[in-house]
């Protein structure tokens, strides 16, 4: 399939200090084919610039949401998605 | 049975109470939970909490919290809100409550929904002290504890 | 730092828990229990309720119950008011509320309250049902167990 | 002591279905000498009326209260106390 080679568009969130690192409250990101889950597109984003590095630094302190729903290191990403990170939250 | 809200305006109370039993009878007890914003934090004085949110999610992220209180408790409904945006000391965060035909369903009720609101609702609390500084509050171990305390199965995630 | 009353008239549960934490900025939650008069019991049809008391001995009771909660909790103040005479379903019974800097403590402090209360505080409860009849409210023993379970020092008696 | 010997005057309230069965809210007794006790107390009510008799019927379903203070049945009764009796309590 062409999917497989085509670099996928995903408008990418960032909330709290992670949004403060970054220095983008949100930004569309076409990662390249290889980036299937969570976990490899943290990866990918880590070398976009030094604030993304620092943002993704504490990888145990980053929660990450797909579609607006919480998600897992292994859960996929697809074309499309809105994968939102942030720390863990601290909301009540 | 569930209201949801997110607001930066402040809320009332006793009309949320009134609300939530308004035209029934078949109420025995109501439970609530007020959060509020305090003046200190680790000894340090707080001028002002600042509440970010994830506005496509959180209200999904609270109707979920209150449905599963629906599932675990025989509740006759419940109410969630949560304000966002700048606070200052004394000013109230949340309310949650809860309403049943017994008094243990409502209290516990209350509690389950304070404790799962606190980790699997996207917002997070920045606080600004008296020296100029700014941090963002870090979730709290005993937070997740009471959280999954409610089940082997702990909340959605974060 | 307890608000105790006994009255006839209906309370405003904003009004009560607003007075409460009026003027700090220490606290970091607010919990509360409202009882209300439930319409039905054991399927029969309640049409009032009547609450009696032994008005020498309430208050005593009551600010014990309050006391106790101050001891076991660390809570900066609670509200503890209980209506007397006749009510109707839907009516508010009674009302308790704890402020706690932390959220745990003003949860578990206004259970508290309402456990050692219903079994601590000399009231009675007469329902007045749709067919005429009329029946003294029986203590539950899972009352009792509520309140003993916080100790291995049952409330003071009944 | 002359105490033992003399009749004690007590202020004994009824509450709830003790009141309705007893007929009266609060009535003022001379107990003989030999009632020290809430038990001993309890025994000789019984004895006044079948509406004290009725009320009294099931003991266990009775609690009771000297000088607004809850007592158990082997409490002390003086001269002067107030005895309150009653059904659990079934407030809140």
């Amino acid at each position: 399939m062409s999917d497989s080679a085509t670099p996928a568009t995903l408008r990418i969130l960032y909330f709290a200090w992670l949004r403060e690192r970054v220095g983008v409250s949100e930004e569309d990101v076409a990662a390249p084919p290889e980036v299937h889950d969570v976990a490899g597109l943290i990866a990918w984003l880590r070398g976009r610039s030094p604030g993304h590095a620092a943002a993704f630094s504490v990888e145990r302190s980053v929660r990450c949401a797909v579609n607006q729903d919480f998600a897992a290191p292994d859960a996929p990403v697809r074309a499309g998605d809105e994968v939102a990170f942030f720390p863990p939250v601290t909301g009540g | 049975m569930a209201t949801i809200r997110v607001q930066t305006a402040d809320f009332d109370i006793g009309a949320e109470i009134a609300a939530l039993v308004a035209g029934r009878a078949d109420i025995g007890g109501i439970g609530s939970f007020v959060g509020t914003v305090r003046n200190s934090a680790g000894g340090r004085q707080i001028l002002a909490m600042t509440l970010e949110h994830y506005p496509a999610m959180t209200e999904q992220a609270m109707r979920r919290v209150a449905a599963e209180a629906e599932s675990r408790f025989p509740i006759l409904g419940c109410t969630l809100i949560h304000r966002v945006g700048r606070l200052l000391p004394g000013e109230n965060i949340v309310l949650v409550a809860a309403v049943s035909p017994h008094r243990k369903a409502a209290l516990d009720a209350t509690a389950f929904l304070i404790d799962w609101l606190k980790t699997s609702a996207p917002f997070w609390k920045k606080e600004s002290f008296a020296d100029g500084a700014e941090a963002w509050v870090e979730a709290r171990a005993e937070d997740e504890q009471a959280a999954s305390g409610w089940n082997k199965a702990p909340p959605p995630a974060s």
